[in-house]
């Protein structure tokens, strides 16, 4: 019964993380770009939230809000900053989305200070179920519906759109697109705000239930990579199953072998590397 | 005269029999019989997409093949390692240069001498020597590429002749008994063309070659032997002149390419 | 090996045709100043303890203002929460000629200053948590005004056992660290002697942040009281996401070992409510020191001193008083002066214990308040109780040197 | 001008001014030491980087190991610091062998997580196996080493033993870097396929890359502990090997002493801003934001863009910005 449990808190999980790692996952499909700020605009987003709740605005308009003013936010350092270095070796990529994951980190201490804060659960989900001998938050419930119709939406988005033929596709068939006569500049930068925005609906989503500090855009980007990593970048289905494994596995091992948890994860995520570069569901 | 070719009437210093090769479901090539003879310039012709490319890449071992046998002088290499092969006596030249852009053209055309005898250069205490086997070769192969002027200038910084040339050397400075160039004009300039067709018709006295080539003149003026693919395997097999005159090669595709004058 | 001043010399002329000069702030540390050196984690994640700790320093200083007959300068200098930061602060201080420090707020640092601080002469003063401090690892040079784990369980576990004597199944949250099984094996044997179940444990990394699988485990042990064994960040997540659980209306929750006001501004009132937390000051203490200094933070700072502040404030205060009686500031004479030492202190009457340099001081166990029993905005816990508890130097095993 | 600055006798003579000025310019011996050992690891770090091309999230590995055994070997085994450091050095190759072995099976980004997770995986065992390494707390009381019958407990002394090996395993280094074997690494960081269609065993150079590196990165880690008095959790982490590749990419990566200037630079500035700024890590970002757009060369591209503009000539021989990898 406690397994039973574990994995449904694990699947509640596994949902955030896709969420987290889908856009890292997307970006890199598109831009061949590896970004390590991808954290920060986790947290940005869960500042953002916090924010909002604080100053009185419901939950449920930060939670978009906070979406879109990400987005908006990296697309405008796209198009200004970043899309300078795509051209660059990935070692550039690298210093420049860390040396901007350090601004946004010091920027969120100048601006909220270095003390963390809370974020109440919104009206009406702040409660619990009961199930037998066991009790799970109903904020977390919300979470796995939430985040379901989430993903059925950017399955179709990926799937269905034209934009998301370019996105699976990757970078060699968007070169074709701007022979084509598609603007791939506006695409590029409309991807990377996506995939940061969803990044930012993740922090405000997690916002209740990890709280907002300083520090968090590390934890985040360490699980992002390994959930990407695992389900094969630029992989949507490869974001969805790695992060539901990553999270079931984590929250079975609570009761296997807790100090081993993270020891697990990235021997999982080197062994993936070694066997399967492409991950399970990555393009060939 | 069609495929498949005869069994041989001389030992090839260069063989493939029944090859394959797959790139997931695709079929690039399959069974793919080739026997090049020793210190002849063998040519290898066919539209785009017919696995002319691939067929070098099984050849140098930078594909697997799927199936079939490769031999070098008569031993096989199917399993062989691609940088194993070097050492057996085989190299090659590609089809997009592929030059070590910063380094000086001294110094690509170095590595490519000692790339016959690598492991020496794992010692990262050893200098490289002033005067040796590899620096001679560098030398000689400057002035028969007539690259002299430019040895000290960084590869990528060269005009595109220079560097289809540097191209070709590359290969040539492994001293291989079996020579692949891949295009070997491609993009050049009439002038580079013809010193080009001179190098290798050169090449053919004292290497086995075997070029891949778009430019019919070239094929038809100095190969011994033409081979047609296509679709991945191969269509005819012969002299330049048969080849040219082969009733099924002109109605299938060749129509009116074979244009080159036959000097 | 190499003479330095015969090598400047020799290298003076080329280094002024460089037109190099001395980079490093040598002017800080200008002569005639007594400068205690504060090294604190001003960057990285325990920058808001060490803004705080900084300016209790600050005060100190500002408040004793000549010793000896030299302007007294409290100088922070920042371990960026890095050990191998904090080592090199440290010594390039001494090198500047300080000797009194008080800081070193995270353990792994407070270590390393310890050993440093006592090779080079100097007195290093810590509220860090490792109990090697003033245990396996004491020394001359080093004290600690935090209590040790031994301690911290035995004033927040035993008066909760006497006063819900029908709780008698409970859990605990370990972090797997020294300072986690310090706390866990000091609960444990609290729980042997008073016949309670220990109906389980889970142990979590450092860098764990994810605690819903833990509190499963939790939950299905079926516990009365779950303890909380971790500090910081991780002890906040694990209360929050414990809360949301639903788990503060079905099992007593106590967090051994939190950080006062700080941990409960961030956490906010509603969190707070019902849960017991064990601490190491609270500024509602009532005792003259505190009432003065709290008065006196609120008017000039306007707020009220959190336990950063108020731990470096006292250390520095300390050294300071010690060194005016010691006449010097150097190591062993200041060592001297506070070995022994009874005074008035923030938490009552505090004793510096000779043998193993460990402060004799209250710990207290609060209880938070609901938001709107709250008389201000930081009185978010009534003091339950308080006491001392402490292991013989021997059974700390310290063996001083 | 421009040409001396190509020159490898230039660079180590540079290096030897570095060991020289520190102490003029600096008031801490223990920062300057900091900066000897930091410039080694980096120089190390641009063996990978800048000569094999390989982006290495793994160096802290090298490091914090190097740290570990020094400090057990020291602690321990008993062993004097001449005899611990050659070990060390055997402990930091063969990890690193092992490491790269399996690392360099895969390309580009895929090397690049290959690495981030083996060092997630040290950092992880290290702090499971605390006994020997003292877990959180870090496995403390590493002493000095000692010379002439007395432990170098005086910062400047120390510096001296460390300058010392400073510049040997700088002008090991540098003399790995000139080989036959560092001109292929060269050749592999330009173009890996050509590289092995010529004849080289890829695969083995990019591993004996990484064991020099780890080995001499693993030394660096010792001194490091013997400086602190403490063999530290923090230098296993992650944020060590993203400290070493950023004072490498800043110092740009033409040639070893532009690491030793990365690491300096990365060094003094925060040392400096830090006292002035407890957010100097926003100007650091900026920084890094700076160089991957404009001084991709890092801080070695102005000191030859200066050059340049002193002789006032175009920085002949120096290779064009577009055609680098």
């Amino acid at each position: 019964m406690t397994y039973l449990f574990q994995i449904l808190n694990g699947i509640g999980l596994g949902m955030l993380y896709f969420l987290l790692a889908v856009g890292l996952s997307v970006i890199f499909g598109l831009l061949q770009f590896v970004n390590f700020a991808h954290g920060a605009f986790y947290m940005l987003g869960a500042y953002l939230a916090y924010e909002m709740v604080e100053r009185g605005v419901s939950f449920w308009l930060a939670l978009p809000l906070a979406c879109l003013v990400v987005g908006a936010l990296a697309a405008l350092t796209e198009a200004v900053l970043l899309r300078r270095v795509y051209k660059q070796a990935h070692t550039f990529h690298i210093l420049a989305t860390v040396g901007l994951a350090l601004v946004v980190q010091e920027i969120v201490i100048i601006v909220w200070g270095p003390i963390g804060g809370n974020v109440a659960p919104p009206e009406g989900l702040s409660g619990v179920v009961i199930l037998g001998d066991f009790v799970y938050p109903e904020y977390r419930l919300f979470v796995i519906a939430f985040t379901a119709v989430l993903a059925g939406g950017l399955w179709w988005l990926l799937e269905g759109t034209r934009l998301g033929a370019i996105v699976r596709a990757g970078s060699e068939s968007a070169e074709d697109m701007a022979l084509l006569g598609y603007d791939t500049r506006r695409i590029n930068t409309a991807v990377f705000g996506l995939g940061a925005g969803l990044a930012g609906l993740a922090g405000a989503l997690a916002a209740p239930i990890r709280g907002v500090e300083p520090f968090m855009s590390v934890e985040a980007l360490s699980i992002a990579f390994v959930v990407v990593v695992i389900g094969g970048m630029g992989s949507y289905a490869g974001a969805l199953a790695a992060g539901l494994a990553v999270g079931i596995a984590q929250s079975l091992m609570a009761t296997l072998w807790p100090e081993g948890a993270r020891l697990m994860i990235y021997l999982g995520m080197a062994g993936i590397i070694v066997m399967m570069p492409r991950g399970l569901f990555g393009r060939a | 005269m069609t495929a498949p070719s005869p069994a041989p009437d001389f030992e090839p210093a260069l063989a493939a029999e029944g090859l394959g090769v797959r790139y997931g479901s695709f079929v690039a090539l399959k069974d793919v019989t080739l026997r090049v003879r020793a210190n002849s310039v063998h040519a290898i012709i066919g539209p785009n997409g017919a696995g002319k490319t691939t067929l070098f890449h099984a050849l140098t071992g930078r594909v697997r093949a799927a199936g079939g046998r490769i031999a070098l002088g008569g031993r096989d290499i199917t399993r062989t390692r691609d940088d194993d092969r070097v050492r057996l006596g085989l190299a090659r030249s590609f089809q997009v240069t592929s030059l070590f852009a910063t380094l000086s053209v001294r110094e690509n055309l170095r590595l490519a001498a000692q790339g016959r005898t690598p492991w020496p250069a794992l010692a990262p205490w050893r200098r490289v020597p002033e005067r040796d086997a590899a620096q001679d070769t560098v030398r000689a192969l400057l002035e028969r590429l007539d690259l002299g002027a430019v040895a000290g200038r960084a590869a990528g910084e060269l005009s595109h002749g220079q560097q289809r040339r540097l191209e070709v050397g590359m290969a040539m400075a492994a001293r291989p008994k079996v020579i692949l160039l891949d295009e070997p004009t491609s993009g050049m300039g009439t002038d580079d063309i013809g010193a080009m067709t001179d190098l290798i018709r050169d090449l053919g006295r004292d290497h086995t070659v075997l070029f891949i080539e778009h430019n019919m003149g070239i094929v038809m003026n100095i190969s011994d032997t033409v081979t047609v693919m296509r679709a991945g395997q191969v269509l005819v097999e012969g002299r330049p002149a048969a080849v040219r005159d082969d009733p099924e090669v002109r109605r299938a595709y060749l129509g009116n390419m074979i244009t080159g004058d036959l000097r | 090996m190499l003479d330095r001043r015969a090598f400047l010399t020799q290298t003076a002329l080329a280094a002024a045709a460089l037109g190099a000069p001395p980079l490093m702030r040598g002017a800080a540390a200008a002569e005639g100043n007594l400068v205690v050196g504060a090294p604190l984690p001003m960057s990285g994640a325990f920058a808001a303890n060490g803004k705080f700790a900084a300016l209790g320093a600050a005060l100190a200083a500002e408040e004793a203002g000549t010793v000896l007959g030299r302007k007294v300068v409290a100088r922070d200098l920042d371990t960026e929460g890095k050990p191998a930061t904090a080592a090199r602060r440290v010594q390039e201080a001494m090198a500047e000629g300080t000797r009194l420090f008080a800081g070193g707020i995270l353990s792994s640092e407070a270590l390393v200053m310890g050993k440093e601080v006592t090779n080079g002469g100097g007195v290093f003063f810590t509220t860090a948590g490792a109990d090697e401090i003033t245990g396996k690892e004491c020394n001359r040079g080093t004290f600690r005004w935090s209590v040790p784990t031994y301690g911290a369980i035995a004033q927040t576990v035993r008066p909760l056992i006497a006063q819900m004597p029908q709780a008698k199944r409970w859990y605990t949250i370990t972090p797997q660290y020294v300072f986690g099984e310090g706390l866990l094996s000091a609960a444990k044997a609290v729980f042997q002697e008073k016949g309670i179940e220990h109906v389980g444990n889970s142990y979590h990394s450092l860098a764990e942040k994810e605690f819903s699988g833990y509190l499963t485990n939790a939950i299905a042990a079926k516990p009365d009281v779950l303890l909380i064994l971790s500090f910081g960040s991780q002890s906040s997540d694990t209360l929050r996401q414990a809360v949301s659980f639903g788990l503060k209306k079905r099992m007593t929750i106590v967090l051994a070992w939190a950080s006062g006001l700080e941990q409960f501004e961030a956490l906010g009132p509603d969190l707070c409510e019902g849960i017991y937390f064990g601490a190491q000051y609270w500024h509602g203490v009532d005792t003259p020191l505190n009432k003065a200094l709290v008065a006196k933070v609120r008017e000039t700072r306007k707020f009220s001193p959190n336990y950063s502040f108020a731990g470096s404030y006292l250390l520095s205060k300390l050294l300071l008083d010690a060194a005016a009686k010691a006449g010097s500031t150097e190591g062993p004479a200041v060592t001297k002066a506070l070995e022994g030492l009874k005074y008035s202190g923030l938490t009552g009457e505090e004793e510096i214990r000779a043998a193993d340099h460990q402060v004799i001081k209250d710990y207290y166990l609060l209880k938070g308040k609901p938001k709107a029993k709250m008389a201000d905005k930081d009185d978010f816990v009534d003091i339950v109780s308080s006491g001392k508890s402490f292991l013989s130097p021997e059974a700390a095993e310290c063996k001083m040197t | 001008m421009t040409r001396l600055l190509e020159r490898p006798l230039v660079h180590f003579a540079l290096a030897a001014i570095t060991v020289l000025v520190l102490p003029l310019v600096l008031r801490s011996g223990t920062l300057a030491s900091e900066i000897l050992i930091y410039g080694l690891a980096a120089a190390a770090c641009n063996l990978l980087l800048g000569y094999t091309g390989l982006l290495s999230f793994g160096q802290g590995i090298f490091f914090g190991l190097g740290s570990y055994a020094g400090g057990l070997l020291l602690l321990r085994a008993g062993w004097p610091a001449p005899l611990m450091l050659p070990a060390v050095a055997l402990v930091g190759a063969a990890t690193a062998t092992a490491v790269g072995w399996l690392s360099i099976r895969r390309q580009g980004v895929y090397f690049v997580m290959l690495t981030l997770a083996f060092s997630q995986l040290f950092y992880f065992l290290a702090y499971t196996f605390s006994d020997l390494t003292g877990g959180d707390n870090g496995l403390l009381n590493v002493p000095r080493p000692r010379l002439g019958g007395r432990a170098l407990s005086d910062p400047w002394s120390y510096y001296a033993y460390v300058a010392v090996l400073f510049l040997a395993l700088f002008a090991v280094l540098q003399r790995v870097a000139l080989s036959t074997f560092g001109r292929t690494l060269l050749a592999i960081r330009d173009n890996e396929a050509r590289a092995s269609a010529i004849g080289f065993p890829v695969r083995a150079f990019k591993v004996a890359a990484f064991a020099i590196s780890g080995a001499v990165t693993a030394l660096a880690g010792a001194l490091h502990a013997m400086l602190i008095g403490v063999a530290p959790l923090s230098n296993i982490e992650y944020h060590t090997s993203e400290t070493l590749l950023i004072m490498t990419i800043i110092g740009g990566g033409a040639n070893l002493f532009a690491s030793v200037l990365g690491a300096a630079f990365y060094l003094v500035a925060g040392d400096l801003l830090s006292a002035i700024w407890p957010r100097w890590l926003l100007l650091l970002g900026a920084l890094l934001i700076a160089i991957a757009l404009f001084m991709q060369r890092g801080l070695w591209g102005l000191v030859e863009r200066a050059a340049a503009l002193v002789t006032r000539a175009p920085a002949e021989g120096a290779v064009p910005e577009e055609s680098r990898p």
